[in-house]
């Protein structure tokens, strides 16, 4: 207990160091030259480019292009396949995530993650939500219950569950589930937030409720969307980056992207010639 | 922290999961330590390949035992084959979820039924039918008996197995047999039990291997002569029983002749065993 | 050759297969209802926290309650932690390779040994080579050897049960190894878990094969782990053996019988309790 | 849910805990207050009947009988895993090393049949053609129309050891015989058996067998005392070295008059006069 006290005064320190750091900072995470292979397959190839701390960054291309693979590079998820072998660098705050000595438990903490299929664990919303925190060593019951209703209420889901948040969360629909994957995802306060086609599975309406979430918290936090709906994209990316056959064809403000592609293989595909 | 946690965690597992193999061995040799040099001193075709069970007078010969283990193991799966599977099938094919719901933890809870208590059914009710309706050498104590003793006593593996591996068959096979006509029957016999086959043969295997290794119930019914059995109505001796009985008043070359049988029983197995293997890794492999 | 019409043929086959079910119920059931309407008159609470007399034909069976216990603790105490480390490491540590196709040989090859060879090797390894003597230690451990195998698989095959979804996220939320198995992993596995644990408590209690030459046939309330004492199931093989179906050896098995049959019921109960809660 | 987990951690620990507690409270001292007996089953509920009569003596000590086996109780007395091992046989010559041979009791080995058989009385030489297997109809023996189903003891039983010795002399019993490894299943096997035939302790005769007189002796107290009922053997204790402390009282007990009652009142005789 002493020791988890300690721990969590320890990352205190460290996330007031970081916010110091972001102010001036105008590259949050920065790819260079990166490439991924597990086996003897090259699932990523030389990928260079930056994201800025507070923007939508989204992420779109076809089917197995490399774009959740990307996603899944950042936060190191990727590691438990055997045989995978990294090149390159990607830098986050200016150092290296595959460097010597680096957290994982601690980097996964801080680029939060939400997956395609919408996760919940059997267990109540509360322990869901609070499963991150906990495993930080964060015991104590009332800054538990701030955490949880924070994220609940920054996903849009507080209003729906605030009376049932013992109760199993397999019970919620689909599209609460995944917002409260993304509670989940921010009740970790991580810097950065990993969408993996969080909207690929739900309805219109839940689809709308997770975008407006998202532009709303924009100003906490770095986001990256990976999407294979590129109108998402146009919706509500800053910046998109294409994506294709484990290379990155283009990279841009979204407007941009959309309106006067530079390579054609992108106005192709934004257009619907494939994909 | 708990990086460091999870460094120490790795290797105490594996000293955990490698207990199971560190238990192996130090059986295996003090099984065999025990049990091989008197094998060695008969010779090992002279054991196993006599039938001659004298043990005060040195001559050990197991063969008797190793038939009789095999017969009954095979009566067994004649009686609890047919059982087992046809009632697996109707529970997973034809019985409706309800049913199954309530009927299959039931026979799976059967398998915690203590042997002996078969073993003690047997002697009440099977024994005298058959020494009534039969008769035979074994007058009642017999072949067929533990057969049906241990073959009732198997059904709830068989069962059970069984309809894990039906129930493992996916839907869109049965779907596809049914759209194309066939009935219900037809897709069962044709499809659904094809499908399954392996991991009902598994399951079959595995209620074997009880049958070879049961031993309490089996001396309670079978009689424990030690001869070639002519009939099914012949009383034999299993390998089991034959350590079971003896073991008690056994000393010097005598007992290490009941490791020996312990060694061929275990050799017995691990065949059986690596049977069930080669099965199920064919099934693996298909799918 | 004639043609059966294949309704027909279904009719019958069907009509077949419910009475084949209908056999396998009724045996099995009707086994266990005979020893049970036969043994529960005899029990009372006389015999069951009585001292047994004149060899156990007369009197309880408290003692023999007590050593049953005592088997089915110790053995459960040591398997079930070894049990569930070694699914833990078989299914989340240790991709599949050389190691895991070794140790699950091993395990294999474990559960295939006869209960009576286990016997053997208790009696030579703990009674004489470790001079635990005949004991419920003894006992117990040659059990645990017994039930470790069926622990683990079952343990193993709920854990392999959790999607693997479940790890990622707790991956993702920041969590270790060891963290994933233990908020998550082994929480969700537990019914198959627990369920794997019933049954093999009924491997215990009924043992008799192995236990009668580890743990003994004494006939008294053992004060200790070190000393000898008859389970149930042995008590009531002896019985049977000795004196045939007497009301003592129904009563023992109805005991034995109801024993196993209520822990199995309640647990099942509580399972689904809990599986319906959680879901 | 999560509690519920911890919990169940709480149970394993404390099943782990109580285990090692009871391991811990069982470093008592075992000499002098616990006597241990192993060895015969034919001895085993003779023992165990003495060790209830001796709780009435001596509350203090227990008295802890095991079944094994006579071999099993030469072999633990002279390991010295036991007090006192039980033989129901005369021991062999290398057994007798270093062991102090107590006969505690004699018992006579009574043939039995089931009730319902019309054979009351057989020869030892029938009886030995029997078990040899030369003898299989019970008419040839002047009995009904049926097979003789014998039923033996294992090999190495003190019991068959002694039936061996007294009735088949060089003869073997034949493999076609049922073997069951205790006097007590015997006795069920022949009680439930018409056709069969057996041999056990005469103290375990009761109503479900029949005793068949053998050469015109019928297995009575009388009969066993005057010697003309030759199939008998002798009940011992064994005792590593020289019997002392307890090991000896409890001796005593079993040779004193009180003791001698007890196995008396089960049919057994006492021992033979040195």
């Amino acid at each position: 207990m002493g020791f988890g006290l300690w721990l969590w005064a320890f990352g205190f320190e460290f996330t007031v160091a970081l916010v110091t750091d972001t102010q001036e900072q105008t590259v949050k995470i920065s790819a260079r030259d990166f490439s991924f292979s597990y086996g003897t397959q090259t699932a990523l190839r030389r990928i260079n480019l930056d994201i800025r701390p507070h923007e939508i960054f989204t992420i779109i291309g076809p089917a197995r292009s490399g774009k959740t693979t990307f996603l899944r590079c950042l936060n190191r998820m990727n590691d438990a396949i055997p045989n995978v072998r990294y090149e390159g660098q990607v830098l986050l705050d200016g150092a290296d995530l595959f460097g010597k000595g680096v957290d994982v438990s601690e980097l996964r903490r801080r680029l939060g993650m939400v997956f395609a299929m919408p996760v919940a664990l059997p267990k109540s919303i509360f322990n869901n939500l609070a499963l991150g925190p906990r495993m930080r060593g964060i015991r104590g019951k009332r800054r538990l219950s701030a955490l949880v209703e924070e994220s609940l209420k920054a996903a849009y889901l507080w209003d729906e569950v605030k009376d049932r948040l013992h109760e199993s969360a397999r019970n919620l629909s689909g599209g609460q589930q995944q917002r409260l994957c993304l509670a989940r995802a921010m009740a970790l306060e991580p810097e950065v937030l990993l969408l993996d086609e969080p909207c690929s599975g739900l309805d219109p309406i839940s689809t709308r409720k997770i975008e407006e979430a998202l532009v709303e918290l924009k100003s906490r936090y770095t986001i990256i969307l990976v999407t294979n709906v590129t109108a998402q994209a146009a919706r509500v990316g800053d910046r998109t980056a294409f994506f294709l056959m484990g290379e990155m064809i283009e990279c841009g403000a979204t407007e941009k992207l959309f309106t006067r592609p530079d390579d054609p293989r992108t106005s192709d595909y934004i257009t619907g010639k494939f994909g | 922290m708990n990086l460091t946690r999870d460094r120490v965690v790795s290797p105490i597992l594996f000293a955990i999961a490698s207990f199971s193999i560190t238990a192996l061995f130090v059986i295996g040799v003090f099984i065999f330590v025990e049990g091989l040099p008197v094998m060695l001193r008969v010779g090992v075709w002279k054991f196993i390949g006599s039938s001659e069970w004298l043990p005060l007078e040195g001559k050990f010969g197991i063969l008797a035992m190793i038939v009789g283990s095999i017969t009954v193991a095979v009566g067994t799966l004649v009686v609890a084959v047919p059982l087992g599977v046809g009632c697996a099938v109707y529970l997973s094919e034809f019985a409706s979820k309800r049913a199954v719901a309530i009927i299959k933890p039931s026979i799976e809870l059967l398998f915690a039924i203590p042997s002996v208590v078969y073993g003690f059914i047997g002697v009440l009710f099977i024994v005298p039918f058959m020494r009534e309706h039969f008769g035979g050498d074994g007058h009642g104590f017999n072949i067929v008996t533990a057969s049906f003793v241990l073959g009732i006593m198997v059904l709830p593996v068989i069962v059970g197995i069984s309809v894990d591996a039906l129930q493992a068959v996916p839907k869109v096979y049965r779907d596809g047999s049914l759209a194309l006509g066939a009935t219900q029957w037809q897709t069962t016999t044709m499809v659904t039990l094809k499908a399954a086959r392996s991991g009902i043969l598994a399951g079959v295997i595995l209620g074997m291997a009880n049958a070879i290794g049961e031993t309490m119930a089996v001396i309670m019914v079978v009689g424990n002569a030690v001869v070639m059995p002519n009939s099914p109505l012949d009383s034999v001796r299993t390998l089991t029983g034959n350590i079971a009985l003896e073991m008690g008043y056994a000393t010097g070359d005598h007992r290490q002749a009941l490791f020996a049988t312990g060694v061929v029983l275990l050799v017995m197995i691990m065949m059986l065993n690596t049977l069930t293997r080669y099965v199920t890794r064919k099934r693996v492999a298909r799918q | 050759m004639t043609r059966v019409h294949p309704k027909t043929k279904e009719f019958i086959a069907k009509m077949a297969l419910r009475g084949i079910a209908a056999v396998v119920i009724l045996t099995l059931v009707s086994i266990v209802g005979y020893v049970i309407v036969k043994g529960v008159a005899v029990i009372d609470l006389k015999f069951l926290f009585g001292q047994p007399r004149s060899m156990g034909r007369e009197g309880g069976v408290f003692p023999f309650i007590v050593s049953s216990i005592y088997i089915t603790v110790i053995s459960l105490a040591v398997s079930i932690p070894l049990g569930l480390g070694s699914a833990i490491y078989l299914t989340e540590y240790r991709a599949e390779g050389w190691a895991t196709k070794v140790i699950r040989f091993g395990i294999d090859c474990l559960a295939g040994i006869p209960s009576i060879v286990l016997g053997l090797f208790g009696f030579s390894f703990f009674v004489k080579f470790l001079h635990l003597s005949w004991s419920l230690l003894s006992g117990g451990l040659t059990v645990s050897l017994m039930i470790l195998p069926f622990i683990i698989r079952s343990s193993e095959e709920a854990i392999r049960a959790v999607p693997q979804s479940y790890r990622e996220v707790a991956f993702a939320a920041g969590g270790t190894k060891w963290q994933s198995v233990t908020r998550v992993v082994l929480p969700c596995a537990l019914p198959g878990v627990m369920t794997g644990i019933i049954l093999a408590i009924g491997k215990c209690v009924g043992e008799t094969a192995s236990v009668i030459f580890t743990a003994g046939t004494s006939l008294r309330t053992p004060q200790s782990v070190f000393d000898s004492g008859r389970t149930l199931a042995i008590h009531f093989y002896l019985l049977v053996r000795e004196t045939g179906a007497s009301d003592m050896a129904y009563g023992s098995a109805a005991t034995l019988l109801i024993a196993i049959l209520s822990v199995n019921f309640t647990a099942y109960y509580l399972m689904r309790r809990f599986l319906r809660r959680v879901s | 849910m999560k509690a519920r987990w911890h919990r169940l951690l709480m149970v394993v620990l404390s099943l782990t805990a109580v285990g090692l507690g009871l391991s811990g409270c069982g470093k008592r001292p075992s000499q002098g207050r616990t006597l241990r007996i192993v060895g015969s089953t034919s001895v085993f509920p003779f023992a165990e009947l003495l060790a209830e009569a001796y709780r009435d003596v001596r509350p203090d000590i227990v008295v802890d009988v095991q079944a094994g086996g006579s071999t099993v109780g030469v072999v633990s007395a002279k390991d010295g895993i036991c007090d006192i091992g039980t033989s129901s046989r005369e021991l062999r010559p290398e057994e007798k090393e270093g062991l102090t041979r107590i006969e505690i009791a004699r018992d006579g080995i009574a043939v039995i049949v089931h009730p319902g058989n019309t054979i009351d009385e057989l020869t030892s030489d029938q009886v030995r053609d029997i078990y040899a297997g030369k003898i299989t109809h019970w008419r040839q023996v002047g009995g009904a129309d049926a097979d003789i189903a014998m039923v033996t003891r294992e090999e190495g039983s003190g019991t068959r050891g002694a039936f061996e010795e007294i009735v088949m002399g060089k003869t073997r019993i034949s493999p076609r015989a049922l073997v069951q490894d205790s006097n007590g299943s015997i006795r069920e096997a022949v009680a439930t058996s018409p056709n069969a035939i057996g041999y056990v302790s005469v103290a375990l005769v009761n109503a479900k067998v029949k005793a068949l007189a053998v050469d015109g002796e019928a297995p009575t107290e009388e009969h066993l005392e005057s010697g003309a009922y030759k199939v008998m053997r002798p009940f011992l204790f064994l005792v590593k070295g020289a019997p002392e402390g307890e090991t000896q009282k409890f001796i005593d007990f079993v040779l004193s008059a009180d003791g001698q009652k007890v196995l008396k009142a089960e049919g057994l005789l006492s021992p033979s006069k040195q």
